[in-house]
């Protein structure tokens, strides 16, 4: 019995040894691999927002490509090299903490990239934090998530109530007496409201008169929205949503035999996608992007933006959105502040609060552009800096046509065949 | 008379196998890391949400695709009073949810538990459906954006809570419904309505009793999901794959059987999270769980519990499945 | 909780009245002012061709139907309109034509579940006492399912033994069973008068009613056409029409 | 006054969609007593075998209908014996297990398409897409108004089915009592097999119309599901006249609500109203009944 006992104890308590090492000293584990840099993807890989979730994965994936072709990040004269890892969120937030604790956990990630909508963002932060592992969000763009101030998580693209309110009022200023009348509709869904609740702050702030505002459930039928539109005409119509409702209104609007005057949306416009999916429809369609490949901004690794399209296109074989570009240039970001820290990987829980300080200090150009997270306020580590453009689809392409300095092109004005 | 000895060893290999598993249960925490923990904390709610809609679907017969109502009603009352407003700690918030769902379910069981079968499962999808609606549509929800919770990360103090709630949910079902006479009362009522009706038991009450029963334990998981995940938003507390998950582990497990819904609960999840982590994408592992599900309910209609106890084993069911073809 | 036994017995009632109960479904009267009593310990046969009212009548005594007009009385106390389970708490039980057993459930606990809202205490004993009477106690730890037709009548009238009633009603209870099967219910139902229980019986086997019958009502068309015993309604015309007229 | 006009014919043409969905399903509820959870399921895979058929091999929707239908045809022809099976085994509670099994099922169909497809929703081309016919004031697409005829086509076709054949008569038989029927010597298993079957070809007919005015991903299924579920309660399980009364209310409650008192509300308040709906007639606007 007695010596049943002790084997029993011994066994547990080299389990309990194995377990307390595993949780709290990560760095005894790793040092005895070659040096990396662990880096964990979190994003809907599968679920309702797989589509977007896994162009974000694109973006991540073709900056550490394009890293580890030179050999990896520099520290203090040493390149690491970067390894990837993934979690699914499956669009749904807890599966979202879930693929973080483990990529933390079991994988012993360094840094965390992701998630891609808010929602999961939001049940992720904490564990970020928990575990002191920074994150940087190449897509999540409600403002929500950064109303808690999460220490960790850093947000490449600005909050949509930053940009869809500006580009609005770009839009009116260069319509000037064209355009007098506005409607604001927008899915029930976090960031489709966000989006169109931003337009609809836009409309106010530029003197437009603001005709209807409505949200409407995911997946109902729109004749009633398209017929209500209809029967008032306003001079521009903005949509909050995803890629699969501008197609379905599009295709309701064809078939109502309504064309509205400007037709404004936000995300998907300039995704491949939208335009196959529309074919003809989508030209003259009007969308909101902080970045096109248009755009002067360059830095050393991917060279100018035009450059980032053209590698991202013969890689994937579709052109990068503002999402995709902005997931690689979160890549530059952790470049960046990893050489300002000049530690060694793997990095313990103290030298990645460094590295969260690192990052919070960032000011670099990219090719995506200026590059800064704000510290203070209700956007508290969101990178404002980025300057939406509003972009016109001219036979299938994505030609910026406002403000002014950015403009490669004239605003079509109504769209042509307009109800 | 003849039956007792058999059953005292029955009875002590029994208690021996739940000694040995709460036990396991009680000590795990120690030899696992905090992802895995996770995984076992996500099985154990799932283990007590099968629990609790197996009291009203396999015990009393009614089949309910409205349980995520009670699921998000829980999740909700904890969100809404933990939020600066109220300032409330969870252990407060439990009650609440526990009687706001129990006021639902006696409000919403009565009458809709006089529609039988299929009626029954579809009234009680519209109204889940509409509470969904209705918590996007209100602002003190926090509509469609959702609600963040203050974030308390211990996982161990959420394996314990969940731990005790599983283990709560099932003694209280094993005591009152394999050990006392409500659980006659509900299983007549499940078998012949009318028959259980003229041996003076009295149905409707039987009802309702049960479905508050099931909405209180469900709102309880609610509760405590909520404060685990730290975000809750209408559909990912309220959504129909709440419920499709608690059906399809009760079916698996075993319908109307007090060991199959915890095993199927434990058994799915842990597969669920398995070939997640694994292949990174479930997707193939749906259109195989719709498979096993057919198969299940064309050969062994007992639910896989029936593999490990009960009537039906080997022989049986091999004879079983060659007689169907 | 109230049962059966809390019920302080009225002298001078009888345990079952029926005063001119009528149910119509739709145009067609099912049952049309019929009253019927019956003292305790006796046992009235109600027989008369199928679609006279019989099992309507029944459903009307027991709570299935609410009737039109008319009162149902139990020991003085009038059940009328009361729900089944409020009407079987107050003293009585019956079987059903086809058997309803618990069918997910074993005998055993068939038998426990008719007396969940009775005395509970002593349920277990009594449930002994019913295998042992309808000699069941072989098959007590089986299904509901893998008993055979004539088995699964015995279950049923041990469920109603379980309930300790005043009042029994039995709808064809004998019917398509084997022989000493029927023995046995026989023999079961004259135990059980002698402690005073009132039985109602719907029999189509003139054997069995000439057995144990007191009494008999004869039904056609919703209403009785005649009562007496035996000997009296074998020789009446009106019972004569009433078959043969159909037939 | 236009907006009005023109929401009652956006109400009008949705209500033909819903019916389409339901019909079939309300033909297999009434005669095998299943309660099909695949029926979305069903409607997604039609829509999906017309979008390969018009992209692979340029075949026009309204010409593919009819090879769906066909094909489905068969399919459910083959499944309907396992579908009696679970409905008649021996069991306690088969509509349940009818329940589960269909569950199962749809699980399947739904997980499929995921596998094969992924999550992109595809839009089907049509002749007709983006068409219209204006009468004064309102404008009627030409796709939903196609819908709503083959609505339309459908009740015709199953009631001359059901009222003017030996199989109709045989069916109906079914419906009423399956032993009696089998008594009377109708194959009682041949012709649910044949039921399952026009149902399940109705429903990928009417998922082909479906994808054509809206656009097909797998995850859509589940919405279907729920509304055939409501329009068939609605109308009374089993009741097929009930389909047409019940598809139109909803169509015309859900249009005018999203219309009126704002879209935001219009599933709350669809929802809503078949929960009490449910509650005051159980059996339906028409009874229940072939």
């Amino acid at each position: 019995m007695s010596h049943k006992f002790s084997r029993r104890k011994f066994l547990r308590n080299s389990l309990l040894g194995t377990g307390a090492m595993t949780l709290g000293f990560p760095a005894l584990n790793v040092s005895a691999q070659e040096a990396k840099i662990r880096c964990g993807v979190v994003t809907s890989l599968s679920g309702a927002n797989r589509f977007g979730g896994n162009l974000t994965r694109r973006g991540y994936d073709l900056w550490a490509e394009e890293i580890n072709k030179l050999g990896g990040i520099e520290i203090a004269g040493t390149r690491y090299p970067v390894e990837m890892f993934y979690g699914d969120a499956q669009s749904q937030p807890a599966s979202g903490a879930d693929a973080a604790e483990r990529l933390i956990i079991q994988d012993e990630v360094d840094v965390l990239f992701g998630p891609y909508t808010s929602g999961v963002t939001l049940a992720v932060q904490p564990i970020s934090q928990k575990y002191r592992v920074p994150m940087i969000s190449g897509s999540a763009e409600s403002p929500n998530v950064w109303l808690a101030k999460p220490a960790f998580n850093f947000g490449m693209i600005p909050a949509v109530d930053l940009t869809t309110d500006k580009s609005m009022v770009v839009l009116a200023d260069t319509l000037g007496d064209r355009a007098k009348t506005a409607s604001v509709i927008g899915v029930d869904e976090p960031f489709s409201k966000e989006t169109a609740e931003g337009f609809r702050k836009g409309v106010e702030e530029s003197g437009l008169d603001l005709l209807s505002y409505e949200l409407f459930p995911a997946e109902s039928d729109l004749s009633a929205i398209v017929s209500k539109l209809k029967s008032t005409n306003p001079d521009i119509v903005a949509v909050g949503g995803h890629e699969s409702v501008f197609i379905n209104f599009v295709n309701t609007a064809k078939a109502l035999n309504y064309k509205p005057k400007a037709l404004i949306m936000h995300y998907g416009v300039t995704s491949a996608a939208f335009i196959n999916e529309t074919g003809s429809e989508s030209n003259g369609i009007l969308g909101v992007s902080v970045w096109t490949a248009g755009l002067p901004y360059k830095d050393d690794l991917f060279g100018t933006a035009s450059d980032y399209s053209d590698l991202s296109f013969s890689r994937w074989g579709t052109r990068p959105d503002y999402t995709e570009a902005a997931c690689s240039a979160s890549g530059l970001v952790l470049q960046d502040a990893a050489r300002r820290l000049g530690k060694a990987p793997p990095w313990n829980q103290d030298t990645r609060a460094q590295l969260a300080k690192a990052i919070e200090d960032t000011d670099i150009e990219t090719f995506y552009g200026p590059v800064g997270f704000a510290k203070e306020g209700s956007h508290y580590h969101n990178n404002t800096k980025p300057v939406p453009v509003v972009i016109q689809i001219k036979n299938g392409d994505v030609v910026p046509v406002a403000p002014e300095n950015a403009s490669k092109g004239e605003l079509t004005y109504p769209i042509p065949g307009a109800s | 008379m003849a039956s007792k000895p058999v059953q005292t060893p029955k009875f002590i290999v029994r208690a021996l196998l739940i000694g040995a598993i709460v036990i396991a249960l009680a000590v795990l925490p120690a030899f696992i890391d905090s992802y895995t923990l996770r995984i076992a904390t996500g099985a154990l709610m799932w283990a007590g949400l099968a629990c609790a809609w197996n009291i009203v679907g396999g015990y009393a017969g009614y089949i309910s695709f409205g349980h995520s109502a009670f699921f998000g009603i829980g999740a909700y009352t904890t969100a809404i009073l933990m939020q600066s407003d109220f300032g409330a700690s969870f252990f407060v918030t439990l009650l609440p949810a526990i009687i706001l769902s129990i006021a639902v379910a006696v409000v919403i069981g009565g009458p809709t538990m006089r529609l039988r079968g299929a009626y029954f499962a579809i009234a009680t999808w519209a109204f889940a459906e509409m509470l969904m609606q209705l918590v996007t549509v209100l602002d003190f929800t926090g509509g469609t954006a959702g609600l963040s919770l203050p974030a308390y990360l211990n996982e161990f103090f959420f394996y314990y809570t969940m731990l005790i709630a599983a283990a709560a949910s099932f003694v209280g079902v094993w005591l009152l419904i394999e050990h006392s006479r409500f659980g006659f009362r509900i299983k007549a009522l499940r078998d012949d309505e009318p028959a259980a009706e003229s041996l003076g038991i009295r149905t409707n009450l039987v009802k309702v009793q049960s479905f508050a029963l099931s909405a209180a334990i469900t709102a309880l998981f609610g509760s405590i999901y909520a404060y685990w995940t730290t975000y809750i938003d209408p559909h990912s507390v309220m959504g129909p794959q709440i419920t499709d998950q608690m059906v399809v582990m009760v079916l698996l497990g075993g319908l109307g059987t007090i060991w199959g819904p915890a095993l199927g609960g434990v058994l799915l999840w842990i597969t669920n999270r398995y070939i997640w982590s694994t292949f990174g994408d479930t997707v193939i592992y749906l259109p195989i769980l719709g498979v096993i599900i057919a198969l299940v309910v064309l050969f062994l209609p007992n639910g896989l519990i029936s593999l490990l106890v009960g009537r039906q084993r080997g022989k049986e069911l091999i004879s079983n499945i060659l007689r169907k073809f | 909780m109230s049962s059966a036994s809390s019920n302080a017995k009225s002298p001078g009632h009888p345990p079952l009245a029926i005063e001119s109960v009528a149910k119509h479904f739709g145009g067609i009267t099912a049952v049309d002012g019929v009253s019927l009593s019956a003292d305790a310990g006796e046992v009235v046969g109600v027989i008369g061709p199928n679609g006279s009212g019989k099992s309507t009548l029944f459903n009307l005594a027991a709570g299935g139907l609410k009737p039109d007009a008319g009162k149902v009385r139990l020991q003085g106390i009038d059940v009328t309109g009361w729900p089944t389970w409020k009407i079987a708490r107050t003293g009585i039980s019956r079987t059903f034509q086809i058997p309803s057993l618990f069918i997910n459930m074993t005998v055993r606990d068939n038998l426990l579940a008719a007396a969940v809202e009775g005395d509970w205490q002593r349920a277990r004993d009594r449930m002994e006492d019913a295998l042992e009477m309808l000699e069941i106690s072989h098959v007590v730890d089986n299904l509901a399912t893998e008993l055979s037709g004539g088995q699964q009548k015995l279950v049923e009238f041990g469920r109603v033994c379980m309930r300790d009633p005043k009042v029994i009603l039995l709808d064809e209870v004998t019917a398509g069973v084997h022989p000493n099967i029927r023995q046995i219910i026989l023999g079961a139902i004259q135990r059980l008068r002698k402690t005073g229980i009132t039985f109602l019986v719907i029999e189509h086997d003139m054997e069995m009613v000439k057995e144990i019958c007191d009494r008999l009502v004869v039904m056609d068309q919703g209403k009785i056409v005649a009562e007496g015993d035996f000997e009296t309604i074998a020789n009446d015309t009106n019972v004569r029409k009433a078959y043969l007229g159909r037939t | 006054m236009d907006l009005f006009l023109q929401t009652l014919v956006n109400g009008i043409l949705i209500g033909g969609i819903l019916i389409c969905l339901t019909i079939g399903f309300q033909l297999t509820f009434g005669v095998l007593h299943v309660i099909d959870f695949a029926v979305g399921g069903w409607a997604m895979l039609g829509g999906y075998t017309a979008y390969w058929l018009v992209t692979l091999a340029g075949i026009d929707p309204f010409i593919s209908i009819f090879l769906v239908f066909a094909l489905f045809l068969l399919i459910g022809r083959g499944l309907g014996p396992l579908i009696y099976r679970v409905r008649t085994s021996r069991y306690a509670r088969p509509d349940l297990m009818a329940l589960a099994f269909t569950f199962g099922l749809f699980l399947f169909m739904r997980g499929g398409a995921l596998w094969l497809w992924s999550y992109n929703s595809r839009s089907v081309e049509s002749v007709l897409s983006g068409q219209f016919l204006s009468l004064g004031p309102v404008t009627i697409p030409l796709m939903r108004l196609s819908a709503f005829l083959m609505a339309m086509l459908f009740s015709l076709g199953l009631f001359i089915l059901l009222y003017r054949s030996r199989f109709g008569m045989a069916v109906r038989a079914l419906a009423q009592n399956r032993d009696h029927a089998g008594l009377m010597g109708v194959d009682v298993k041949r012709v649910s097999a044949w039921v399952y079957g026009i149902y399940t070809g109705l429903t990928a007919s009417a998922g082909v119309l479906i994808a054509t005015i809206y656009s097909v991903n797998p995850t859509v299924g589940i919405r279907y599901t729920l509304f055939a579920f409501f329009v068939a309660v609605l109308a009374g399980l089993g009741s097929v006249g009930g389909v047409l009364i019940a598809g139109l209310a909803l169509g015309l409650l859900e249009a005018y609500v999203a219309t009126y008192i704002g879209a935001r509300y219009s599933l709350l308040i669809v929802f809503g109203t078949l929960y009490l709906a449910l509650l005051v007639a159980p059996k339906g606007v028409l009874g229940r009944g072939i």
